[in-house]
């Protein structure tokens, strides 16, 4: 703005300097010394239909030794009168573009975490291991496909099928090298909970160790502009990972209802000596389990790696809300997974609206803790008969 | 690394029930460090570790300390999850540290501070914001190099407005760091006329950053103040994905998350015209080159200089007292550090406090001076700006130095 | 037998005050402990308890009887505060307890054990014994923290315990952990704790399945002692020869209803309870007759199977 | 733990016991087995069992019965003796594998799946031969109708009766060779006892060798070639089902006297 | 190699700050996980609560020192009655959650710039300490012995907090040994064994489940107390998930439901932490190993420790002083 003018003085009213606006609109005063000085601009000198934002023409700064200080007078046109004035106008939509985006970020999520939950249950539900190391195993499926991606040198989707068998392969060779030898001693399910911790700890240092501690990206789809879907902008990437994972968690679940091995996994998980009673080989289903768990865990990995980036802590900083999504969905259930990490997912983004997001945990928490204490078998759980 | 770290520990009779704090030092001066090996501020362990065994490369190679080549012993200081911190001191005081320098996260300082000072070892840290050790009982031994955040809040807020941003949103990690630096930084912008829409503390273990970024769209800020460290990149990824390019809003970052060389893998572009402020008066480039001379490996230079001053800083003083008891070190340290003939690395400074000549250390990281309190008094911000490539120069657009406190 | 011999007052006025009474559901009774109204209890469409009107008379043994799946357990599942009614009353000893918690259920003088048993497997047996015992000093927690306080009861609650325990033949693994125990010393196990409480009334679901017949024996010996103390019995079993010998009295419960009521004797040749309940075989151990009888049923029908597998 | 009964009078001597052995479909020699190191609950019982018989195990509760039919069908393991099905060793060998060698196997406790609804109960039952299972569900839920209108319903919300036919129908889902049943009947109407016993008879009349576990004793020495009388995990008499059932010491020690009352 | 550094720290930390506040919150969880059951994995916020509200007591609201002690056990006894009430009557895994959550809630309003004003943000608050180091019977100096070339001292400030420390948990021991072998501690094992079962027998299952988690709780604080006074600062990181999960392990390292067993863990867990860093880093600073570098040794450390926790449970599942027989009766 060109001619406006400004008036200069210290913060006790003693006149420093007075100047006119250039033609970019920018002005310049020194001062002798540093301390408190106040700016004011004549309303007066400026355009008929402009008007100060937020109304004030003074400003008040600080100027300090050697430094310049800036200070702004931004415009806006005047509105009519009778007009309401404009900021004010459009909040409702704001808001409920907001709440859409906020719900497919708590969809985008939410799918990630049943994925992940889903490992976690299965292995749950067939062993009785409360997995403290499932947040590595996600970890690990993404770090293994960041090795074939960027290490190799691979595209990401060949990258990314590649981590989900090797990390298959792992779920395999853990169960049989591991975890099978552990059962076979006869080790309790608590024993074993703290050795999962042990093991947590092993596998998160030693990805510190070959993978560093920062934050690192896939070499493909990295910053993926967003395009604009009504109300919601998403990368393309976003909509196919979802879709990726919708279709993962639904026929990992109908498997588990439909097929012979899904049920004998049900039943591995009931009672394993009754299971081998009726010639299941409670090992080999426990095997698969750990095998399609590791798979399903790593393609969680990379899924939210893809979403969020790499880091050595990715898993065990997701893992409060695995397990709160298995628990909530009801333990042991892969649709019970899905339900309650959706509703831990749009719980955590939806709650932003109201509560500031650093505590937006808190309120998906808070959530958990209500959903529990209404329906305490938890979403799709069913209770049990007594006596 | 880890040259240079053989101790003589033969001199390590036992120590006598019931003795005060050393005074005397054993005559060679030993650095310890609490650095994060571990935990969520791993990432920012590597530079800082650098940054000490580059000094102490050059101190030892310019003739050691007292005669003797400066011995040093690492360890972990973990995140606060764990209490390792604590026994990482424990180790450093049974190894007769003179000094320590650490931790990179305030919390983690606050907590061993008292075991620290309380046995007269010299606590330095390169990395702490937090205004509580301004005032904080430290016996007159706790320092840091970090970068003063109130002015370069300052500096940046005035940035913020001067461009022109007369709506601005900020983005800060929530810890004594960023809500520092924002803090100030929406009081300057305030100040100078501009709103300040929206402001987000964002957890940074949060799973992911969505709707803070959400949350910030909806108030469509002009300009954006990104302030954390490494996990600004998944920030303006999300940036990028809700359609809040850096295109269309003018990013703004400092120093904790501009030296991160994974943007280079943005696609290009991504970061053109971002401004940034980084605190030294030199350009970054050879002191960069040295320190990949000592791990070729580093991705990220954050405190990497603050961590280098800080040891030759120490050395210095311990030079200047002809002694490495923490307590004549602690005695020398604000000397060395102004009012003097300036010079810049160990060899230069330690020549002229040979000579006679009182010194006026200049470090990479600024000009540090230090104050009653220990706090750096004056620092210099470079203001950068990144171009096409994700990049930006070696050249600052302009420096402001300036006297902390205002 | 053991009770027919020292057989005295109680048996006698039990069965006097049974006599009389008439042999239909619902019939009140003289003196009854537990007075149940219209409970009512559904899982999704399956009505599994829908019981009208009950009387349990003090002082007797009563028998619940009824196929699998009548609601037997349901029910005392409802009586005993472990489950919520839909609806309905029921009172003990005058006073109304729906929607008494199952402690308190227990407190009153209620007991009641489980089919499904519920062993504290890493207790000893004697633990989960002495844990019956009511009005514990030391189960407070002020009073826990001084051994002085409460170790003459523990003495007193051991020796009961260890009694029950020789009783049940239980005692040489008095200090091995419930969890080893093998199922029908579990059964015995869960008994004998019910009884640790000194109920007023006892309700034993399926006490003796699994158990041997020789120990059975003696046990019901014991239980008919009980009555003599004044115990009240009630009880869910399916080997009649056991239900003939030491119950007063019988209800039938079918399809989560009652069906009928009446002293052993005539309950077991009410056509309806055959039919429903106890089958063809039901009146006496299989005499050699019966079983050659039953083999040929048994061959002709395999032999007709078979036929029509090779004419297929 | 030691004081075997004196009166070992049927078994005195194994030899004697084991020379009808010779042909049998199984057999075990002195198993040792236990729960727990250092404790044996089997201590050297023998058993055979030839084809096509039925065969009763009677004893005390805590006797090891179901041990025993736990060691012989893999699920405790056997610390020295050995188990020998159809002349091949099978001792230790697990117990699935044992189901595809044709033996069957209803437990006593927990023996069902909970959250698994009758049908997949009965499924998993034919685990081995996914083919037959419409045929031999037809044919259990003749057996029990019961079962059959409440297929859609969680194993876990059954009655105890209700849950022993579910095992027991599990059981028959494969038409094994060899039918192992602890305590069949404990819990069912006697409709349904009738019922288990004489099923027992038929399925044994058609070729299929049974041992069976029972506290029902009288019923089982009824309708079994043979009877054990197991006590202290020792066999203290083995004799025909008749012979059992007449034994004054048996009767006195193991069987009662209620029945005859 | 500094043998002697290195024997004297690992020395040390078996007796040092951290075993006791570990070691005492862990005999919180034993009460409630070794002996009720419960799962309990919010254990961080009994210490955090306790920590904090004599933390806020004293800096915040001005109050002398043995006030803030009394808030903080109030604040823990309610945290207890909150977390109890709603979740008590769930199963064992539905507790487990709603304890973490709760203990995730208490941590983030802890570090929230909301609140930043009470508890101090993410650096947490100080300065509360005068009050219990005015107490201090030790004169200024350090105090301990040579054991041959060894040093073992600790500073006056140290040696008042550890002989507080171990004193609390002798009291905490001898409670836990006194109520465990009594009736109430019997019904408690009970009700971790079947509830249904106990409620059948007539004890009120709900009221000695509570009555275990305040003990818990309570005991928990002491060690949430010890925290904040011998670092003189409290930080809402400290009281995070991680910290009850490494009780657990302590506590089943040591045995579960064994009167010792927590201290022992706890012993155990930072005797291995050090040792294993000492040496690590030793040898790395030496040149003995040099696959390695300084960043590497910490990671080093940690995934040695997992590896150690992975081998003393594989050989000992039931922990030090667990009992073999317990651990081999299924609990399913
Ligand atoms: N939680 C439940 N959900 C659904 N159905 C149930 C539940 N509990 C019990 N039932 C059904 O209610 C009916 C009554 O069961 P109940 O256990 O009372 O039978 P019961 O008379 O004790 O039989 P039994 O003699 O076999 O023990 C059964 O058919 C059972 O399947
Ligand atoms: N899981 C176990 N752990 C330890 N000991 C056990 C276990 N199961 C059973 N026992 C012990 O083994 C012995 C034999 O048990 P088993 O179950 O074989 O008896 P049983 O003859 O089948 O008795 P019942 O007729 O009561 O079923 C018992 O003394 C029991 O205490
Ligand atoms: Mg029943
Ligand atoms: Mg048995």
């Amino acid at each position: 703005m060109n001619g406006a003018k400004i008036a200069v003085t210290t913060e006790s009213g003693q006149p420093v300097e007075e100047v006119t606006t250039n033609a970019q609109g920018t002005w310049d005063v020194q001062v002798e010394e540093p301390g408190r000085y106040k700016a004011t601009l004549d309303v007066s000198t400026l355009p008929q239909d402009a008007q100060i934002r937020g109304g004030s023409n003074v400003r008040t700064l600080s100027v300090y030794e050697g430094n310049c200080s800036a200070a702004l007078f931004a415009l806006q046109p005047k509105a009519a009168p009778g007009q309401p004035q404009e900021g004010d106008s459009g909040g409702q939509s704001t808001f409920w573009t907001q709440a859409a985006q906020l719900t497919f970020e708590g969809f985008n999520l939410g799918l990630i975490i049943a994925l992940a939950a889903l490992g976690l249950s299965l292995i749950y539900g067939t062993t009785g291991l409360t997995n403290f190391a499932h947040g590595e195993l996600v970890t690990l499926g993404a770090i293994l496909a960041y090795a074939f991606n960027v290490g190799v040198g691979l595209h990401l989707i060949p990258a990314a099928v590649l981590a989900v068998l090797a990390a298959g392969a792992l779920g395999y060779g853990q169960d049989r090298l591991f975890w099978g030898q552990l059962r076979r001693r006869g080790t309790g399910t608590i024993a074993m909970m703290i050795i999962s911790i042990g093991v947590a700890l092993f596998l998160r240092y030693v990805f510190l160790i070959f993978f560093g501690g920062q934050t690192e990206s896939y070499a493909q789809y990295n910053g993926q502009p967003g395009v604009e879907v009504g109300p919601i902008s998403a990368a393309p990437k976003n909509f196919i990972a979802m879709g990726i994972e919708l279709a993962v968690l639904i026929i990992v679940g109908i498997a588990l209802l439909r097929t012979r091995t899904g049920k004998a996994a049900r039943a591995v998980a009931d009672n394993p000596a009754l299971a081998a009673s009726s010639g299941i080989n409670v090992d080999r289903v426990i095997r698969i389990i750990w095998t399609l768990g590791g798979a399903i865990a790593a393609l969680a990995g990379i899924m939210l790696g893809l979403s969020q980036n790499l880091k050595f802590t990715m898993g065990q900083d997701i893992l409060l809300l695995i397990f709160a999504g298995v628990t909530l969905g009801g333990l042991g259930t892969a649709f019970g997974a899905l339900v309650g990490s959706l509703v831990v997912g749009l719980f955590i983004q939806v709650s932003t609206l109201w509560v500031p997001p650093e505590l937006k945990s808190v309120g998906a928490l808070v959530v958990l803790i209500i959903v529990l204490l209404v329906r305490p078998q938890g979403i799709l759980g069913r209770r049990e008969r007594i006596g | 690394g880890g040259g240079g770290d053989t101790a003589t520990q033969t001199s390590q009779s036992a120590a006598p029930a019931s003795s005060a704090p050393a005074t005397k030092g054993d005559g060679t001066l030993t650095l310890g460090t609490l650095l994060p090996q571990t935990g969520s501020l791993a990432f920012l362990g590597p530079p800082e570790f650098a940054g000490v065994d580059l000094a102490l490369k050059e101190i030892n190679e310019a003739g050691g300390v007292l005669g003797k080549p400066v011995a040093k012993f690492d360890t972990d200081s973990g995140d606060t999850t764990t209490n390792i911190a604590s026994q990482s001191v424990d180790k450093l005081l049974a190894q007769k540290a003179d000094a320590i320098i650490g931790a990179a996260s305030s919390s983690v300082s606050e907590s061993v501070i008292d075991k620290i000072t309380g046995a007269g070892v010299v606590h330095f840290s390169p990395a702490n914001t937090s205004d509580k050790f301004t005032t904080i009982e430290d016996k007159g031994l706790y320092f840091r190099t970090a970068p003063p955040d109130k002015l370069q809040g300052r500096v940046l807020g005035d940035l913020v407005v001067a461009d022109g941003n007369d709506t601005v949103g900020i983005v800060a990690m929530q810890d004594s760091y960023g809500t520092g630096l924002a803090d100030q930084v929406q009081k300057t912008v305030t100040e100078g006329g501009a709103e300040v829409v929206e402001r987000i503390d964002y957890d940074p273990k949060a799973a992911d950053f969505s709707a803070d970024v959400a949350k910030l769209k909806a108030a469509n800020p002009k300009g954006i103040v990104l302030i954390g460290f490494e996990e600004t990149l998944k920030i303006v990824n999300e940036l990028a994905k809700q359609g809040m390019p850096a295109s269309k809003h003018q990013y703004y970052m400092v120093d904790g998350n501009m030296s991160n060389t994974n943007y280079e893998d943005l696609p290009k572009g991504t970061l053109d015209g971002v401004k940034g402020t980084y605190p030294g008066a030199a350009s970054p480039e050879e002191f960069r080159d040295n320190l990949m001379g000592i791990n070729k490996d580093l991705a990220d230079f954050t405190y990497a200089p603050e961590s280098y001053d800080a040891a030759n800083l120490i050395a210095l003083a311990a030079e200047a007292a002809k002694s490495d008891a923490g307590v004549d070190i602690a005695a020398k340290l604000a000397e060395v550090s102004k009012g003097g003939e300036k010079c810049k690395s160990f060899k230069e400074c330690v020549d002229l406090q040979k000579a006679g000549t009182d010194i006026d250390y200049e470090g990479v990281s600024g000009p540090v001076e230090f104050n009653e309190a220990g706090d750096p008094a004056v620092a210099t911000i470079g203001i950068y700006q990144y171009g096409d490539d994700n990049t930006y120069p070696v050249k600052a657009l302009e420096y402001r130095t300036g006297n902390i406190a205002g | 037998m053991h009770a027919e011999t020292t057989g005295t007052d109680r048996k006698a006025a039990a069965v006097a005050v049974f006599k009389d009474l008439a042999r239909e559901p619902g019939v009140p009774k003289p003196d009854p402990i537990l007075v149940i109204d219209d409970v009512v209890r559904r899982f999704g469409g399956l009505t599994a308890v829908d019981v009208r009107h009950v009387e349990i008379q003090r002082g007797s043994i009563t028998a619940l009887i009824g196929p699998n799946g009548a609601g037997k357990t349901t029910f005392f599942n409802q009586l005993t505060g472990f489950d919520t009614a839909d609806s309905g009353s029921w009172t003990f000893n005058d006073r109304a307890m729906n929607g008494v918690p199952a402690h308190k259920v227990a407190r009153k003088g209620m007991v009641r054990t489980f089919q499904l048993t519920k062993a504290l497997s890493r207790l000893t047996v004697l633990e989960n014994m002495r844990l019956g015992a009511q009005r514990q000093k030391g189960e407070n927690f002020w009073r826990a923290l001084i051994p002085g306080v409460w170790r003459s009861q523990e003495d007193e609650i051991t020796a009961r315990a260890e009694e029950l325990l020789a009783r049940f033949k239980l005692d040489t693994k008095r200090d091995d952990f419930a969890g080893s125990l093998s199922g029908g010393q579990r059964k015995l196990l869960e008994m004998a704790r019910a009884l640790m409480v000194q109920p007023e009334l006892v309700m034993l679901d399926e006490p003796m399945a699994g158990v041997n017949p020789a120990l059975t024996q003696s046990l019901l010996g014991h239980v008919k002692d009980l009555r003599e103390q004044g115990m009240t019995v009630l009880f869910v079993e399916h080997d009649m020869d056991m239900v003939r010998d030491i119950s007063d009295w019988v209800i039938v419960m079918a399809q989560g209803s009652v069906i009928a009521e009446g002293p052993p004797s005539t309950i077991m040749s009410d056509d309806r309870v055959i039919d429903a309940y106890l089958g063809a075989h039901h009146d006496a151990p299989l005499s050699d007759s019966d079983l050659e009888a039953q083999l040929h049923e048994a061959e002709a029908a395999l032999e007709a199977e078979i036929e029509e597998e090779t004419q297929k | 733990m030691n004081a075997v009964p004196e009166s070992r009078q049927a078994v005195s001597d194994r030899s004697a016991h084991l020379e009808g052995a010779a042909d049998a479909v199984l057999r075990c020699d002195e198993l040792i087995a236990g729960y727990l190191p250092g404790v044996n609950i089997l201590n050297g019982s023998d058993l055979y069992v030839k084809e096509g018989e039925l065969i009763g195990i009677i004893g005390p509760n805590g006797a090891g019965k179901s041990t025993l039919l736990k060691a012989m069908f893999g699920l405790v393991t056997i610390r020295s003796g050995t188990v020998v099905l159809k002349g091949e060793d099978i001792t230790n060998m697990k117990a699935h594998s044992l189901v595809s060698r044709g033996v069957g196997y209803v437990p006593q406790n927990n023996n069902v799946f909970p959250s698994l609804t009758i049908e997949e109960n009965l499924e998993m039952g034919a685990f081995q031969v996914p083919g037959k299972f419409k045929e031999r569900f037809e044919f259990v839920a003749e057996l029990f109708p019961a079962l059959k209108e409440r297929r859609k319903q969680r194993a876990g919300s059954l009655s105890g009766g209700e849950r022993q036919m579910v095992a027991m129908a599990r059981a028959l889902m494969t038409e094994p060779s060899v039918l192992l049943l602890d305590e069949p009947s404990a819990g069912l109407s006697p409709m349904l006892q009738d019922l288990v016993f004489i099923q027992a008879q038929q399925i044994n009349k058609a070729g299929v060798t049974v041992i069976m576990v029972e506290q029902n004793a009288r019923r089982c020495l009824q309708i079994c070639h043979r009877g054990y009388v197991l006590d202290q995990g020792r066999n203290a008499y083995t004799g025909t089902g008749r012979q059992l059932a007449d034994d004054p010491k048996v009767i006195e020690l193991y069987l009662g006297t209620l029945a005859r009352a | 190699m500094d043998w002697i550094t290195i024997i004297s720290t690992t020395l040390k930390a078996a007796v040092g700050v951290e075993t006791v506040l570990y070691g005492i919150a862990a005999i919180g969880i034993n009460i409630h996980f070794g002996y009720t059951g419960l799962l309990n994995f919010g254990q961080a916020a009994f210490m955090g609560v306790a920590g904090y509200g004599l933390a806020v007591t004293v800096t915040v609201l001005g109050l002398p020192f043995w006030l803030g002690i009394i808030v903080g056990l109030v604040a823990a006894v309610l945290l207890a009655i909150l977390l109890g009430i709603p979740t008590l009557h769930l199963r064992a895994d539905y507790l487990a959650i709603v304890t973490i959550a709760a203990a995730e809630i208490v941590r983030l309003v802890f570090r929230s710039v909301q609140f930043k004003s009470v508890f101090g943000g993410s650096d947490g608050q100080r300065g509360f300490t005068d009050g219990f180091y005015a107490l201090n019977p030790f004169p200024e100096g350090d105090y301990g012995f040579n054991l041959g070339p060894v040093p073992l001292f600790f500073n006056h400030r140290t040696m008042w907090v550890l002989v507080v420390g171990w004193l609390l948990i002798a009291l905490c021991c001898f409670v836990v040994y006194l109520l465990m072998k009594s009736p109430w501690g019997r019904v408690l094992k009970a009700i971790r064994e079947d509830e249904d079962a106990v409620r059948s027998l007539g004890k009120n299952v709900f009221s000695y489940k509570m009555q275990s988690l305040i003990l818990g709780g309570v005991i928990g604080s002491l060690g949430g107390f010890i925290y904040g006074l011998s670092y003189g600062s409290v930080q809402p990181d400290v009281f995070g998930t991680e910290t009850t999960f490494y009780m657990y392990t302590m506590v089943i390292l040591g045995g579960a439901a064994r009167v010792l067993g927590p201290v022992i863990g706890s012993m155990l867990f930072w005797v291995l932490l050090v040792l294993l860093y000492g040496v690590l880093s030793e040898a790395v600073g030496a040149g003995y190993i040099t696959f390695m570098d300084t960043n590497q040794v910490g990671a080093m450390r940690w995934i040695m420790v997992g590896l150690g926790l992975i081998l003393l449970l594989v050989y000992r599942p039931q922990g030090i002083f667990g009992d073999k027989r317990e651990i081999a009766i299924d609990a399913r």
